[in-house]
């Protein structure tokens, strides 16, 4: 089944005839994604090596039944362009866009989440399900299909990580990056929740960083509602100190952020930490053959 | 971006927000002209991006312009948390009855701005946070609602404000989450909020946090980046649009995507190496950045070797392969450069670097092996 | 059961220190509603015949397990109380002011609706279960228990509907004003569906008026979904014309708006509709006792 | 409350957006006036609060300033539909390429404001909602969302504006929106929005429609309100705070809330009377608004009985009764008054007038007891 990118997407990318969003649209074509649309406004009627492209998103679904969209339109209209997917009617949005002001992206998750719209990003990699499809610009050539569900907040370690895995013989079920700005659609938790719940998912791994505490958050939530087994990765043990937000920031964030102290919560909770990308791919395989 | 104290005081003095009357100084002669020209006691405070400037002797009373020039001459320099001290605000003494704490920050986890009020204000917040949670009132704005007048009134019930200051108070919070809107922040932070013993509340401080992704909507603000203040060679990372943090080390490390970068120096640090730099050059890093980035790095001189390690999604290995081609070129390279490629256009990537043998040109296939092989080559004791 | 307003209604008065919302507070209570608490700010501490006053809703329901408030305070600041009574996890919001603007209302109700806040009114005379709890200003004398839902855009006419139905001998299940305002938290069609569910309603009377297309929606909706009898009427047959909202009010409304055409609509539905209130309550006694 | 066309167009510039210039005149001498200085061909509009002023001959085209003078001597005084024309806007005439027609209603049944655009402006938009539904785009804003720049894309797009007026119309749109919620309006419609031979769009009519409920917080807005044209009845009684329309017949009629007041109309007219006027005293209403409202009543020489029809819920028979005794006090009542009081304090109300007999006070007990009595009362013929 895969999780977020299944063989029921069909995409529309906004922002297609960009030179990246043209790239990447047809990287993820050649890949296997049905992408059935693209959105430039006033390129209505234009196509794309056969995509064709909309004045709107409206337009597209109505054209296409487009149901998910790729956002890679530059960071000043990119929350306008997430506003517009969820007014046309799209279910999954992916957001690959760096660089969107946190309080634009505050308002739009605001908006998005009551009304059940899963938004995947900003700042991410997009979500790759291997053998059935991909969207965003998770280079797929390294991974397989297989049972283990990767989420991860960095991109490039995503890659590491999973590469490290399939150098095993061992495939994924999807590799979710779900971004590392202040506000992303879609957390730790809700990737575990998304992963305990699709049957083709049987591990999986968790790669964090230092700041913040939501690999603290996840740890709790694993305990409380993960059945399957969960291998973690956190970067950052010899990184220099972030900064912190005032007085605020160290009192709301509560634990130091440091990738020690989310390690020992992790594994307090029941969590295999692994120290280096290397080694978390033995664990998963241990895991996996025992 | 950090603001300074006194820059915050001129985003809260533009949104109607009462702050204390001051001046910025740079020297000890603009100091005491500072002083003369507000004519009565005055405080000198350092002005440095980071906290407890008190107990390090940054923030002292004067009475006399003298007085002000000799603490100006002994602030003026001073070494703060490592910040060093390269301006003064020089302001009128305050009256103090009570001092409150208020903040408003961007809560990344519950995404929602979090308000804080105190009538514990002054020094110490997070103990006050630790030691007494109840005398620290803390609600979370749903932005879905937006600020309403009954938000304030419960912050200010909560946080037990008494009733003549309650107006006053829940104006400043009014004023104050304008401000944290209109100026895309991160962070406005009150302490202390004083009030005078006229009953009149005022921010003795100011501490914003602008929200680097939307300061081009900002000019005004993108312009109080103080670039003398930040170290040369991260100020040349961020001219050229790296991000960069100088460490103390000898291996040069260079990825892209911040986690890969962290992760790449934990494994050097595993495997017995110490870094010299975490060095991010995004997503879709083009030849020239490259070559930008290698400059960074090399303008350090304790750096024995360089561990290039790329994994592509948006950049593209043959790009980068071009880049360290071109930085071979262009620069004087006197140090091992091991080089991991791999993802996006990787293949086409090696097969570019093989077409072109350096002698300080090392390409190993996996991360592990490359920073084995660049501690080998900085020299073991690296 | 009743609708809206029952046994489990714990009520808190915003706004109980001014004139109006003391004085219907207590006829309230004096009903046998049970009213926990009040709020005005800055009044804290202090109790209006018994009643405890708050400086905030959240305190009220913190304090008293408050589920339902009923805003008395003046229009300029009514959004605000409205906003306070959510935000504090009242369910069920009863607006008695009149007078609020249209445009604050409108960001309240878009508010409110997907977070499954009930609101009744703005100027509306609020709910009354007969025999169980008043909340609001409808005069609770001439209502007795029964089995007839009424509900109604108009304030006075509910009551001399409900009364004309009540010297019959009926009784009713709830009495429910939703009020005329632009935009009402509860419609016609919200109040049908709360009485289709209710076991103890087994009539309903919707008193409608002209202007609008409110009327004709619920003929649409009673069609399709209400298997209880529904007996309307309907102000306005000589009334003066109304003035109309420009071109784009004539092409949004479709119809004339006119009571004729409500009437008709109802009819075409299989409603019956009496003339005058005196012949609503002879049809309804009619229907009761068939 | 309705805004005339030139205050319409006042709100227009003062949000940046683009109108045809001109001025008021009402006399024939400030008309001529205003045409020498516009200096140019102009129109002359009649400003009257109803639609159908081309048809009526309230608009007239004007090459010369004698021109102007004697088309305003013809329009002033005019009556369009029952108003009478006691203003004229002499405007420039524009040159018109395409007239589009731009509105947005405050739509109750949806509970979000709508949005209508098409490229068929001009004279009958409503013919073409009917037989041109496809050339009408409609899209409802979602208040949670706010207004984004794609939902005036949408609709410039969904209504096939022409890609060289795009920027203009949303540009349009979006400062429409903001008046509309800035002002607090429940319609802004513009028609026709004109598109000039170079290529410029303007707004060549400009309809506004503001909440009154609203008005306080606008008094620039509420002072435009013009007392001259309304019906001097209905003016006394908005001054009283009643609200007051009137008819033709004989029944005066006066209840508290407009569905009941509605009913109470329908029923004096099945039992045979005709009503004089609506009055609805509104919710909780005092002696003293009492007393107002007879006057309002009585200042229509037709009246030959009234009808006093209250249902107390938030109004209190007892203070019914009382303004009645008041007003029988103060005003010389020449005619039957039929009272029915019902609800909240109604059994104190009724015994209070029982307690003072007055020759043309009569209570029944029931509405449908009551209009046949005053329909009797009036003389039957009424």
């Amino acid at each position: 089944m895969a999780v977020l990118v299944t063989a029921e997407t069909r995409l529309v990318t906004q922002g297609i005839t960009g030179r990246e969003g043209a790239f990447h649209t047809l990287k993820n074509r050649a890949y296997g994604t049905q992408v059935v649309a693209g959105v430039t406004p006033g390129k209505g009627g234009q196509d794309v090596e056969g995509i064709p492209v909309f004045d709107t998103v409206a337009d597209a679904v109505a054209e296409t039944g487009a149901n998910t969209s790729m956002v890679f339109v530059p960071p000043r209209f990119a929350a306008d362009a997430i506003y517009e997917a969820a007014d046309a009617g799209i279910g999954t949005i992916v957001c690959i866009t760096e660089g969107i002001p946190a309080h634009d992206m505050l308002g739009a998750y605001t908006y998005l989440r009551p009304r059940g719209i899963r938004l995947l990003g900003p700042n991410c990699p997009g979500a790759l399900s291997p053998g059935i499809a991909n969207v965003g610009i998770i280079p797929a050539q390294v991974f397989a299909p297989g049972g283990i569900g990767l989420v991860s907040r960095s991109g490039t370690l995503t890659y590491q990580i999973g590469s490290e895995v399939a150098g095993l013989g061992l495939g994924n079920s999807t590799i979710v990056g779900i971004g590392g700005d202040p506000v992303v659609g879609t957390s730790f938790i809700d990737a575990l929740e998304l992963f305990e719940a699709d049957p083709e998912t049987t591990h999986i791994v968790l790669v964090g960083e230092i700041g913040g505490n939501e690999e603290e958050k996840a740890a709790d939530y694993i305990a409380a509602h993960v059945t399957k087994p969960v291998v973690a990765y956190i970067a950052g043990f010899t990184a220099p100190p972030g900064k912190t937000m005032g007085h605020a920031g160290a009192i709301i964030s509560g634990s130091s952020g440091t990738a020690v102290a989310k390690k020992e919560a992790l594994e307090a909770r029941g969590v295999r930490v692994g120290t280096n990308p290397t080694e978390v791919a033995r664990i998963v395989a241990e895991l996996v053959t025992a | 971006m950090d603001l300074y104290e006194h820059q915050g005081k001129e985003l809260f003095a533009r949104a109607g927000l009462r702050t204390v009357e001051g001046r910025v100084a740079t020297s000890v002669e603009e100091a005491r002209a500072a002083a003369e020209e507000l004519a009565g006691p005055v405080v000198v405070k350092a002005q440095v991006l980071t906290g407890g400037r008190g107990k390090a002797g940054g923030v002292k009373l004067a009475a006399t312009p003298d007085e002000v020039a000799e603490h100006a001459a002994a602030i003026l320099g001073l070494d703060i948390n490592g910040h060093v001290t390269r301006r003064l605000w020089v302001e009128r003494q305050a009256s103090i009855a009570k001092e409150y704490y208020f903040s408003i920050t961007f809560d990344r986890g519950a995404k929602r701005p979090l308000f804080m009020l105190s009538t514990m204000g002054g020094m110490d917040i997070e103990a006050v946070a630790v030691d007494h949670p109840e005398k620290l009132a803390r609600i979370h704005l749903d932005p879905a609602m937006g600020f309403r007048p009954f938000f304030a009134n419960r912050l200010v019930f909560a946080a037990g404000i008494p009733k003549e200051e309650r107006r006053a108070v829940a104006a400043i919070i009014e004023g104050c989450h304008r401000l944290f809107v209109e100026a895309d922040a991160m962070l406005v932070e009150v302490n202390p909020l004083i009030v005078t013993p006229e009953g009149e509340v005022v921010a003795a401080d100011a501490k914003v946090t602008i929200d680097d992704n939307a300061l081009y909507r900002h000019p005004e603000i993108a312009a109080m980046r103080d670039t003398a203040a930040a170290d040369p060679q991260e100020q040349m990372a961020r001219e050229r649009g790296v991000t960069y943090v100088k460490l103390d080390g000898a291996i040069g490390i260079l990825g892209n995507g911040a986690g890969l970068v962290m992760s790449t120096l934990d494994v050097v640090d595993q495997v017995g190496g110490t870094p010299a730099n975490f060095l991010d050059v995004g997503g879709g890093a083009q030849a020239d950045e490259i070559v930008s980035a290698l400059e960074v790095i090399l303008s350090d001189p304790k750096v024995q070797a360089i561990f290039f390690n790329i994994f592509g999604g948006i950049t593209r290995g043959d790009e980068v392969a071009r880049g360290i081609l071109d930085a071979l070129d262009r620069l004087e390279i006197g140090v091992p450069i091991v080089v991991r490629l791999d993802g996006t256009n990787a293949e086409e990537g090696r097969a570019i670097l093989a077409a072109a043998p350096h002698r300080h040109l090392h390409v190993e296939a996996t991360m592990l092996d490359a920073a084995r092989r660049v501690v080998e080559l900085a020299g073991g004791a690296a």
